[in-house]
Formats: C-alpha cells, structure tokens, sequence
C-alpha cells in the first residue's frame, strides 16, 4: 500500500470557503423551522435552492481539486477551535470526500426538486424541507470533517435528521416507534464509534485524521484492532449491517423521498465512508478488516433473503440496501484494491437506489399510498416513465451487462474472489438472489394483470417527480462504467485512500462474471415463472419455514426482543421496584423505624411523678455507688 | 467595586422589597422580582467580562472579618469554575421568574390552594443570593452557612407551592439535605481544628491536612453532604420526589443550580483540601458514579411521571459529572465543570416546558398525553430539543461536555468510561420514548384543545434554546473561562500528565 | 453513756415512727409519726451539742409545719384514707430495692470513712460564749446575704401561697334570694337537712336508696355508720341498718 | 458515736425516699420529703459535731428556712390542685405525659 498523501492546508478559493456547502443548508433548515408558518409558501423552494446551491459549491470545489497536481489533492480549511486542546474543526477537501460530497448534494438536490410534487398535498411540506436541508447539513458535516469528533457530530446529526423524517408523519404510532427504533439502534452503533474515538485519542493523543493516520504505523496492533472493530461497530449502526440490521426495514415508514436519499443512496453508506476513511488503520488490523467483509457478506446475504420475502415494495427495495452495502462493506474490507469498488458501488448504488425508491414513490403516489406489490400489477401502461426509469434501475442493480452495477459489482466479487475464494463465491450467490427478488419486484409491480382496488386510478406522476428519475436513470446506465472502465475513480481515489500495488484490470468475460451472470439469469427466470407467468395471489400464501424466515427478516426483531427488549423490559421493571422499595424504602424505612422507636420509647413518660421519682433514685444510687467505686479504687 | 457582596445585596434587597409589598399587588411583585434578577443578570454579565482567565487565580476578591476569635471571614472571590456557575444561577433565574407567572397562583387544575404569590417570587430572590454567596464564598465556614440557608428558601417553595405530595417531599428534600450538611460541619470543625491555622479561609488550607487518616475521615464528611446534595447513587432518593412536587420554576433551580453545589463542591473541596484521601476513594466514587448513570437511565426509562423521569435522567447526568471529577484527568474535570452548566440549561429547558404541558393538561402522568405535537408543534418542538440535549445529541450543548467527561475518564480509567458511554445509549431510550409517548400519535382527545407556547413562554424557552444551541457549536467561550481553573484546582492533586501511546509527532504540522 | 443510751433509744423510735409513717394508711397518722420523728431528732440534735437548732426543730417543724400539714389535712379530708394498693406496675418493689440499695450504700460509705472521734464544739463555740451566740455570729456576719435571701425566701412563699390558694370570685356572690329561687326552680321545694345532722331521712349517716329500692353501699358514712354500730343505734329500717352494719364491717376488715 | 449518726441518717433518708416512691396521697408524700430532709440536718448537725465548726448547723438551719417555704407553696399547690381535682392523689396529676 502506498500512504496516503498529507494534507496541505488550503486557503482562499471555493475550497476555502467549503465549509459553505454544510453551511448553507443548516442555514435553510434554521430559517423554515424558526420561519413558521409564514415560510410555508415558499418554504419548499427555498430547500431546494439552499440544496442546489451546496451542490454548486460542491462542484466549484471537485472543479478547483482536480486543477491540482495529484499529490496535492488533499485540502484541509481550518475552521474554528471546538473544543480547545482536544478538537480543532475543520474541513477536509479531498477525493473521497467531495465524491460524497457530489453524491449527497447531486442526489440529494434531485430528490429535493422530486419531494416538491411528492409532498405537495402535505400540510406539512415546509417541516419536510427543514429536516431534509438538515440532513444534506448534517452529512456533509459527517464526510467533510477533518476529524473523528466532526464526523461523529455529523454521524448523530443525521442520525436526528433520519429520526425526525421516519416519524415525519409522526401521528402513526408505527412510524413514530420506527423512527425511535432508529434512533437507538444508531445510538447502540454510535456507542461503539464513541468508544473508538476514545481509543484514537488515548492512543494517538489527536482526533484529526491527518495525524492519527500519519502515526497509526507506530500503534500496537492489538489496540488497531480494537479501534477497527469499534468504528465498525458505529459502521453497522448507521449501515444497517449486522447484527445492528433491524431499524432500517422499519425505516420505510417515512415518506418515499426519505427512504430513497437517507436510507439508500447517502446516510446508510455513511458506514462505508467510516471504514475507508479510517483505510489507514483498518490495513494495519488484518483481523479488524476480516471481521468487516464477514459482516459484509453475512449482510449482502441476509438483506438479500429479506427481500426475495417481502410484499411491501419499500421494504424489498430497503433488504436490497441492505445487500448492496453489505457489497460495499465487503469491498471496504479488501484494503486499496477494494476501496475504489466500494465508493464506486457506492456512487453507482446511489443513483439506481435513489432511482428505484422514487419509482416506488411514483407508485405510491398513483396507487393512493399503497405499498402491497401484490395489488399492484400490469402497471406498465399506466405509469410509462416511471416503468422505464424503474427498469433501467432494476437493470442495474441486478447486474445487467454494461450498465452501471455491473461494472462496480462485478469489481467487488472479482477482488473479492481474488482475496478468497468463499468471500467471492457468497458474494456471487448474493447477486444471484438479486437477480431473483428484484425480478419478482418488477414482474409483480410492472407485469401480469392489475389486482388494485378499484377506487385505485393510476396515473403518472408530474414532471417535477418524473425529470429526476429519468436523471437518476442515464446516472444508472452510464456512471459505473465511465468510473471502473480504465480504473478512472481508483486513480481519482488514490490520493486519499492509496491505490493497491497492481491495478486491476475490468474482464468482460471472467469466470466469476460469467457465472454471476449465469446465475442473476436463473434468478430472474424463477421469479417470472413464479411472478411474471403464473397468477400472483392478493393475498400473500403462508409459504414454507424458509419463507416465513425471510419474511420474519430472519428473525432479527424476535432475536432483539427477546435478548435485549424483554430483559431491558424486566430490568427496568426491577430497577424502578427496586428504587422505590429497596433504596427509598430502605430510607423511609429507617425513617419508621426512628419514629416507631420514638413512639414506643414516648411510653416511658408516664406522666406518674413517683416513676420519675424512682427513676431519680435509681440514678442518686448509681452516683452513689460509682463516688464509693471511685473513692475505693 | 464589590462586585460579589452586590451581587448578593441586590437579590436579597429585592426579596425584602417584593416581601413588603402591601397585599393584592401580586402582579407588581412579579415585575419587580423580574427587574431585581435581570439586574442582577447584567450585574453578572458585566463582572464576568471583566474576568480575566489567564489572571489571578480567584478575583474580585473580598475578605471581611466576620468572627476574629474562630477565624471566621466573609470571603468572597471567584474562579473559572464558580464564575460559570454564578453566570449559570444568573441566568436561570429571570428565566425561572418568568416561567412561574402563574405558578403560585394556584390556577393550574390540580393545584395548591391559592399562596402568598409575592412571597414565592422573594424566596426566588433569596435563593438566588444564596446560591451565588454558596459559588462565591472562599471562607469554608461561609460557604457551608450558605449551603444550609439555601434549602430554607427551597424547603418553602416545595413545602408550600408543590404538588400534591408537597409536604413529604419537601420533608425528604430537607432531612436529607440537613443530614448531609451536618456531616459536613463536623468535618468543616475537624478541618478547623486539625489544621490549625486558624482560619477558615480555603486557600489558606489547602494541603493543611497531610495525616491520611485524617484526609479520609474529613473527605468523608464533605463527600457524603455533597454525594446527597448532587445526588450520587445510592443518596438520590430525595430527588425524584423534590423535582416532581416542587413548582416547575424550582424543580428548575433545584436540579439546576442546587444540585450543582454538590459536584462543584466535590471539584473544589475534595479534591484539592484532600487530595491524597481523593485519591484513595476514586474507585469507590467511580462505581458509584458508573452506576448511577446506568441506574439512574434505566429507571428514568420505567418512569411514567414526567417530572420523576427528568429528575432520574439528571440523576444519570450527575453521575457523569462525578465521573469528570473523579476522574483524575484534565479533559474530564473540564468537562465535569462544563457539564453542570450545561446540564442547567438543558435539564431547565425540559423542566419548563414539562411544566407548561403540565399547567396545560393538569397531569404529570406521560400517559395521559399523546399527540401534543399535531396541536403544539412548537412546544413539542422545543421539548424535543431540550430533550436531544438530555440525551447530548451532537451540535447541542450537553454533547460537548459529556464528550469531554468521557474521553477524558477513557484516558485514566478506559472501563467505568465504557460502561458510562452505554448509558447515552440508555438516554436514548428514555429521552425518545417520553417525547413519543407525549407528542407522537393520534392526538388524544384531552390533548386536542392544548394551546402552543404563548408570547411569554416562548421568551423563557428561546434564550435557553439558544444557549443550548450556540454552547453546542462553540463552546470555546465557556473552555477558555474553565480551564485555567481546572488546571489549577488539578494542580495540587498531582493528576498524572496524559501522554497518548503513539503521540502524534505535531498537532499541526503534520500537514504542512 | 447517756448519749449511746439516749441515742439508741431515739434510733429505733425515730426509725419506727418513720416506717410508720410510711406504712400507716390514714394520713393523720402519718402526721403524728412525724411529729414523732422530728422531736427525736430535735433531741438528737440537744445531744450533739446544738440547743439552737433542737429549739428551732421543735417550733418551726413541730410548732408551724406540722400544723400546716395537720390543717391542710383537715382541708382536704381527715377521713380519706389511702388505699395503699400500688397501681404502677412494680413501683413498690423497685422502690424498696433503691431505697435499701440507696441506705445500704450510704451505710458502707459511712463505713468506709475512717473517722477520728469527734472534735466537739466547744472549741467553736467558746469564744462566742455558746452555742446561739455563735450561731448568731455566723449568721449575722459570714452568712447575712444567705440569711437575707431566706427572709426574702420566706416573705415570697407566704405571698406565694396567699395567691395560690386564693380563689378569684368570677360571678357575683349569689345572695339568699338568689339561692332560694334557684333551688325552687329546679323543683326541689323540700328543704333537706344540712350534713352531719340526724335527721330521718336525706340524713348524712342515711344510706341512699338506689333506684330498684336496694341501698346503695357506697353512700354510708363510714365515720358515722361506725359511730352508729359503737353505740347501736339503727335506723328502725331494717334494710338500712343491715346496710350500716356491713358498711362497718367492710371497713374493719 | 458520729457513724451511728450517720447511719440513722442515711436509714431515715432511705426510708422517706420509699415513701415518696409508694405513697400516692401527695401530703404523705411531703410528709416523706420532710422526713428526707430532717435526715440531711441530722447528718449536717453530726458533721458540725464532727469537725467541731458550726457551718454544719448554720446550713442545718437555714435548710429549715427552706423547707418550711418549701412546705407553705408545696401545700398551697395541694388545696389548689384539690380544689380543681377533688382528689389529692399524685396519680391523678398525670396530664404532663407521652
């Protein structure tokens, strides 16, 4: 591995003034949520404009970066003293982040322009952008930061952002307890990335990247691997991967446009930037990096099972997410060779993700909300755009030759199979079963006869929806090639994140390829004899035990229940009985007690004179005999 | 110009005149209560500008005999720590003055019967002055008068203007407090006379006491009177039942400044009169502390009172607090001293703000609300940012200074730091689940004609939201004030310096 | 010789009448008993070599106090004598175990002293030219402030039982008529005899009739039922006399 | 000769002591009191005789002094109490309890 090169700090310049990329949509959400009403006219568009002007700044800068010489690409602008003596904030330009950056911002503002017709008929539009600004603020704080403890302010930041938008429609009791689910389960993650943090700053006495990963060689190994473990940990929180998978197919309880820009294409990658941020000390822990492709692939396999299983098209597409990061995890987990696959799968994801959620949000939008893919059906006619945009998106993301996922995918299994052979071939067997779930999505949604209600009028969606899905489908077919073909982005990469000892170079026709092909094929043909063909019942069958499973999301909710809900339950039950019997009653009973001594001990005055009289004697007698016992000594 | 002695002349002026104001001038003696602490506000802004960080170590120094024969002075100074403290009180209480408009007149539905408005509004005053004589005092003895006179005030305002369990709480509040304070005086007399320095002055006994034993002993005695006054595990009981009877205003003052006494207490005389006894109890002050976080969330979580669960939330708080303080590390006593400020304003925001749903919905059961967000977006808005403040979301106040505690506990004692983080975990829960249970779901039908914050309310809310907010970005004004002092009050425990496994070779330099 | 004899015969009739005083049930008695106790110690003191003060214990306790307590006695009722079952459970026992564990320890620390014989005093009282002129000296020089406390001692106590005992008359006193009516207002038109008359009937040595017709026990007079039994005279009622008649035997068991 | 007085003394104290103790009728028991007294100025006057100084008797006498103020309150307490109480019995003053 090459190091990565330093940081040189930047003045002047768009870089110099990036920091306006976080700044200016905080400032949008500050001034629709303390505007009130009297924004809510023009509240929308406001978010919008903060939204495209950040990516505007966002180009700007990518513009200004690569104008520079290549080893000179890292650009740090110091901001301001956080807390003095431990965290100076500042800001950090480089490959990695501001192709986050791009992608945050880029996505992001189309989804913005899209949630102005989505949520048109909501009372409470103006809310949504506030939130939405706050969550592009908050994740470009989390990419850009120079630092653990900024990418841990981001970190939470859009952890809040993502709970306020899954219980936007909060007066849903199922969306309000999903958006805490969120929220805790991201906090048991960020647990763990707190911790880490601790160990970079006991350990290296910094928290900023530069001189933690310029020192990370001279570190123990073991206390590596601790970090590396810790931050992966904070990783899954916020990646959805196992074991802290739960929060995010409940997630989909928020609006359509949420689900697509927070809980697919940026927030939930967030994880991955974690782990090739932190490249420098994850290659330095061999052990640390193993157990991230084991959870990489353990996730792609079981997001994947979970969405072969699911009816509710949000909830299939959000299995799906959590397979592909699974696929971006496990790459992150390969060192240099896998970084670049990673983010590029990661770019690429972004886009046909973003894409697929908002078709599904134009489904939605037609369907009066309905989310059940087994009323739909032969929607093709009814929602043209949306079903071409929806296609070129499932085309990609299965894999189909030349459009976007197949490049980046396929980069991951061949650099996975390189690294090993069981890695490569699970990895082969997840694209596999997305062949099969995302084919039963479209046939089930697109294909066969309608089977919606009949007070269902489906019609296309306006053209503020429609124009960015068709932008995010050219992103689909075009990027992932224009980023692997010729190793552009590994090189574009290579100053941040190093760039592996040989470049690997893309086989249209390797065995690994051929055979995921092979297989995304059988795939899609079981699910149109299953789903395509033959009549898919309304009502969902009751399936055998390997259904139910996956329907079940693997168990994942019952395992939390009853390792960690129910015995929270029970020990809180005890904690409060406990307070309020044993601490305090152990108090209020020593306060009985005193008062019950007393009273019984009150008894004694009788109020007889002669019983104080002997009592008197009693007491001369004793003076008496201890004068005698005294005078005798 | 005396700064301090005015600073506690004018509050007390205040509560005389609002106390003789002739009857039926209720809304008079709100003003005026007003005027006297905003006054007092910019008394404390002005003096604390003209602080200087990098001086002296206490300024604004004041010493007046007070008893010659036993060495006792009125001694008044400040340093970093007190001055945030006092800005702190300064703060809170206009705020407070504000918040209980109504408080004692008794309108709410389950209210008190109707009380002497103008007297709730001079005790105000009062235990204003004393909470700024208790931070400001130099001299041992004084500082413990105030300490005692501070619950007068308190054991009325709980005792009179409470819920409907008044009178037992503020019973509890005031046996508790008293049995900690005398253990406390005995342990002031032991000082006074083991050292035998004849004075009471605390710069001049710093270090008096070297016998370890003795140290123990006297640790002891001001470590449990401030152990109940924080309130550390196991000595909280007293708390929940204070914060829930006492009027929304107080419990405010309560858990905001009272209780502040206590771990300020623990930083300025534990550690530096006794450093070497300090030391010798650090793991037991530390279970303690890790546990009353842990405690202290997990029974806020299985709370279904409002003000109860807040008062076992800042039960958790105060054990990061201790956690700071007896951590033994620069980073962690800053953040310790940060915390308690903090601390007052986010806890005050949600203690507010649960007494305006309160005054509005004559409950504090959770769950008899529901959906208060549909009808009240911005007093359920600003719960839940007083509320992410409890829980120290990023960006907000408390973050900062939980952050500091616990990276700096992670550097001295990296396992009670591990189990203490999992209580932000924890703080999640309970935070999330009240504000869902309160303001998430259908509206309930008893909630539907709630009314949101009106003008005066939002004027208490926004300078705390502000404050929040703004400490949560830039804390550096506050650092910059604590840390020299910290420095100093740590110099003389022999903290061990922080030295990282693999330093980084240069901060900066490194990139350039 | 005389001293030992005139002491030892003192010592047990001082220490008699003391138990005596104790143990006798009707409070005249006790008074005599002390009567009897106080002139032996008046003798007592004659013999120590102290006329003064044996005069002073003859007229002050037998001459004044006693007579205080004898009319006090008669104030309050010759004839209620004490039951003398005790009613605090375990006083009595309790009470003889400290006061004998109290003499028993006076006693051994009188034993313990080693006493030389006396000295006499008439070493003291010789140049004053006896034992009231000493006295007198004392008193009158070393001791004026004390002697002039008592005095002031003495004069409050006199006020002091002057308003203690008296009675402040809160209505006016009811006149003749005034009684006169009240009585016939209230129905009883019949003039009954005063106390301590014979008379027929509503006589004070008359036992009561209960309502059923039965006497009432509790309302004979013991004092004069014993006096009627001593010189038997019986109400012709023989349901009266019978009751009389236990009344008194009751009495002397 | 003077431990025989000493001793009569202390038996005299200690026999008006139980009397104070077991009698209820309260002249008795100031009777008993008296009696406690006159046992004190038997042993003053033995100790005066004693050492051959007259202080014995001066505080003799002026106990005397004393006791019989102490005796015109004392029984002046009793009518009162009598008057109000019927009743003479110590016992029955018992209301100063619990």
């Amino acid at each position: 591995m090459e190091p990565a090169e330093k940081i040189i700090q930047h003045a002047g310049g768009v870089i110099g003034v990036s920091w306006l990329m976080i700044a200016l949509p905080l400032l949008g959400a500050a001034i629709l949520l303390l505007g009130g009403r009297r924004t809510d006219r023009w509240g929308h568009l406001l978010g919008v404009a903060m939204s495209l002007a950040s990516f505007v700044v966002a180009v700007l800068a990518f513009v200004e970066l690569i104008g520079l010489p290549e080893a000179q690409r890292r650009r740090g602008v110091e901001l301001f003293q956080f807390i003095p003596g431990m965290v100076d904030m500042g800001v950090l330009i480089d490959p990695l982040s501001i192709s986050f950056a791009l992608l945050i911002t880029g996505v992001g503002s189309l989804i913005h322009i899209y949630s102005i017709g989505y949520m048109s008929h909501d009372p409470a539009r103006r809310r949504f952008f506030a939130y939405l600004n706050l969550f592009v603020a908050a994740m470009l704080l989390l990419v850009l930061a120079d630092n653990y403890v900024g990418l841990y302010v981001g970190w939470e930041g859009v952890g809040l952002a993502s709970y306020l938008l899954i219980g936007f429609w909060q007066q849903k009791p199922s969306a309000a307890t999903a958006a805490q689910k969120a929220f805790i389960v991201n906090r048991v993650g960020d647990f763990g990335l707190a911790i880490g943090i601790f160990v970079i700053w006991t350990t290296f006495g910094s928290v900023a990247y530069g001189p933690v990963f310029g020192a990370a060689g001279g570190a123990d190994q073991g206390v590596l691997t601790v970090i590396g473990l810790l931050l992966l940990l904070g990783a899954c929180g916020k990646s959805a991967q196992v074991p802290l998978q739960s929060w995010l197919l409940d997630a989909m309880e928020g609006p359509t446009p949420v689900s697509a820009l927070i809980h697919a294409a940026t927030m939930v990658t967030a994880g991955v930037y974690l782990v090739v941020r932190s490249g420098a000390i994850f290659e330095l822990a061999p052990t640390a990096q193993l157990v991230v492709t084991i959870v990489g692939v353990v996730t792609l396999l079981a997001g994947a099972i979970i969405g072969t299983a699911k009816d509710d098209i949000k909830k299939g597409l959000a299995g799906s997410t959590m397979s592909q990061i699974g696929y971006m995890m496990l790459a992150a987990g390969l060192g240099p060779a896998g970084y670049a696959f990673a983010i590029a799968h990661l770019i690429t994801h972004g886009f046909f993700k973003a894409n697929l959620f908002l078709g599904a949000g134009s489904i939605m939008h037609a369907m009066n909300d309905e989310v059940d893919m087994r009323k739909y059906g032969g929607l093709r006619k009814f929602l043209p755009v949306t079903f071409a945009t929806f296609f070129i998106g499932y085309l990609a993301i299965i894999g189909f030759p030349l459009l976007s996922g197949y490049f980046t995918k396929d980069g991951i299994i061949e650099t996975a199979m390189h690294h090993s052979a069981i890695l490569g071939w699970l990895a082969v067997v997840g694209a596999g079963i997305t062949g099969f779930y995302m084919s039963r999505m479209v046939f089930m949604t697109f294909f066969g006869e309608k089977r919606w209600a009949d007070d269902a009028h489906p019609h296309e969606s306006p053209a503020v929806m429609t124009w960015p899905l068709i932008i995010l489908s050219v992103g689909s077919i075009f990027l992932g090639g224009y980023l692997i073909l010729g190793n552009t982005f590994m090189q574009f990469l290579a100053p941040a994140v190093g760039r592996p000892a040989e470049l690997p170079v893309f086989h249209f026709f390797s065995v690994p390829g051929l055979a995921t092909l092979a297989l995304v094929a059988v795939g899609a043909a079981f699910a149109w004899m299953k789903y395509g063909r033959a009549q898919v019942p309304v009502v969902a069958p009751r399936g055998s035990f390997l259904t139910t499973f996956a329907r079940r999301d693997l168990y994942g909710d019952a395992i939390n229940e009853s390792l960690f809900m129910r015995p929270g339950q029970w020990a809180t039950r005890f904690a409060v009985f406990f307070d309020n019997r044993g601490i305090d009653g152990l108090v209020n009973g020593l306060a009985a007690m005193i008062g019950g001594t007393s009273g019984r001990l009150r008894r004694i005055q009788t109020g007889f004179a002669r019983s104080y009289a002997l009592s008197i004697l009693f007491g001369a007698a004793v003076v008496a005999g201890a004068l005698l016992l005294v005078g005798n000594l | 110009m005396p700064w301090l002695s005015t600073l506690i002349a004018v509050p007390v002026l205040g509560a005389v005149g609002v106390a003789l104001l002739p009857k039926g001038n209720d809304k008079l003696a709100k003003q005026l209560a007003l005027v006297v602490s905003l006054v007092v506000l910019a008394l404390t802004l002005v003096m604390a500008v003209q602080f200087s960080p990098r001086g002296t170590r206490f300024q604004f120094d004041e010493t007046y005999e007070w008893i010659p024969r036993f060495g006792v002075h009125f001694g008044l100074a400040v340093d970093g720590i007190a001055l945030v403290l006092i800005v702190l009180s300064a703060v809170l209480v206009p705020i407070v003055v504000l918040a209980s408009w109504h408080d004692a007149d008794g309108t709410g539905a389950d209210a008190p019967p109707k009380r002497s408005v103008k007297t709730y509004f001079a005790l105000l005053l009062v235990l204003e002055a004393m909470m700024i004589g208790v931070f400001a005092a130099t001299d041992i003895f004084l500082f413990y008068v105030f300490f005692e006179a501070m619950l007068i005030p308190m054991y009325f305002m709980i005792g009179s203007y409470g819920g409907a369990q008044r009178s037992y709480a503020a019973v509890k509040f005031l046996l508790y407090s008293l049995f900690g304070g005398l253990l406390m005086l005995v342990a002031v007399i032991g000082l006074y006379v083991i050292a035998e320095k004849n004075t009471f002055m605390f710069p001049e006994l710093i270090g008096a006491i070297t016998d370890p034993t003795t140290q123990k002993w006297l640790f002891a005695g001001f470590f449990i009177a401030f152990a109940v006054k924080a309130p550390l595990w196991p000595f909280h009981t007293w708390l929940p039942d204070a914060a829930a009877q006492a009027p929304a205003g107080a419990a405010v003052l309560l858990v905001g400044v009272l209780d502040k006494v206590g771990t300020y207490g623990m930083l300025r005389f534990c550690l530096e009169l006794f450093p070497d006894a300090a030391k010798f109890f650090t793991p037991l002050v530390l279970v303690l502390a890790v546990v009353g976080i842990v405690y202290g969330a997990i029974v806020a979580i299985g709370q279904t009172d409002m003000k109860r669960l807040i008062a076992y939330t800042s039960i958790s708080h105060f054990g990061f607090i201790a956690l700071g303080v007896f951590a033994m590390s620069q980073n962690a006593a800053t953040g310790a001293t940060l915390y308690m400020v903090n601390h007052g304003f986010s806890t005050g925001a949600l203690f507010l703000i649960a007494g305006f749903l309160i005054y509005r919905r004559g409950s504090n059961y959770i769950a008899d609300y529901g959906g208060v967000q549909k009808v009240a977006p911005i007093l359920a808005g600003t719960f839940l940012v007083a509320g992410l403040s409890g829980l120290a979301l990023p960006g907000l106040s408390s973050f900062v200074s939980e952050f500091m505690v616990l990276i700096g506990s992670f550097q001295t004692y990296p396992v009670p730091a591990t189990i203490a983080t999992a209580g932000v975990v924890l703080a999640a829960i309970y935070i999330l689940w009240m504000y869902k249970r309160v303001a998430n779901g259908p509206t309930t039908e008893a909630v539907a004609g709630m009314k949101d914050l009106n003008g005066r309310e939002k004027w208490v809310i926004a300078p705390l939201i502000a404050l929040i907010i703004a400490l949560g970005f830039y804390p550096k004004p506050l650092l910059d004030v604590i840390n020299p002092a910290v420095d100093k009050t740590l110099a003389n425990v022999t903290v061990t310096e922080f030295t990282p496994a693999v330093p980084v070779a240069d901060q900066k330099g490194a990139g350039e | 010789m005389g001293e030992t004899i005139t002491f030892w015969v003192l010592a047990v009739v001082s220490v008699s009448a003391a138990l005596g005083l104790v143990l006798s049930r009707r409070a005249v008695y006790c008074a005599l008993m002390l009567g009897v106790v106080m002139l032996s110690l008046a003798v007592l003191y004659a013999v120590q070599d102290a006329p003064f003060l044996a005069a002073v214990q003859i007229v002050v306790y037998t001459g004044a106090v006693m007579m205080l307590f004898l009319f006090v006695l008669m104030l309050v009722g010759v004839d209620s004598s004490d039951s003398l079952v005790e009613t605090i459970k375990g006083q009595r026992f309790w009470a003889i175990v400290a006061g004998a564990g109290f003499a028993v320890l006076l006693g051994l620390a009188v034993g313990n002293a080693v006493l030389s014989p006396p000295a006499g005093l008439l070493g003291a009282t010789q140049t004053a030219g006896g034992n009231v002129p000493a006295l007198a000296q004392l008193i009158f020089t070393r001791h004026v402030f004390a002697f002039e406390v008592a005095s002031a001692l003495l004069i409050t106590a006199a006020l002091a039982a002057m308003v203690l005992t008296h009675r402040e008359r809160l209505t006016e006193k009811p006149t003749q008529r005034a009684l006169a009516r009240a009585r016939f207002l209230t129905g009883g038109s019949v003039v009954l005899p005063g106390p301590g008359v014979y008379a027929r009937h509503n006589a004070n040595d008359m036992p009561a009739l209960l309502p059923d017709g039965s006497v009432s026990e509790l309302s004979v007079n013991r004092v004069i039922a014993r006096h009627d039994v001593e010189d038997e005279r019986f109400p012709d009622d023989p349901k009266l006399a019978e009751a009389i008649k236990q009344a008194v035997e009751e009495e002397s068991k | 000769m003077t431990t025989h007085y000493l001793v009569l003394s202390a038996l005299l104290f200690a026999i008006g002591a139980v009397g104070v103790l077991v009698r209820r009728n309260a002249i008795v028991v100031f009777m008993c009191v008296e009696l406690m007294l006159n046992a004190c100025n038997l042993a003053f006057v033995t100790f005066a005789r004693q050492h051959g100084n007259l202080d014995g008797q001066i505080i003799a006498f002026f106990v005397m002094v004393v006791a019989a103020a102490e005796v015109v309150v004392g029984l002046a307490i009793i009518v009162t109490i009598f008057r109000t109480r019927r009743s003479a019995s110590v016992d029955d003053a018992n209301l100063l309890k619990y």
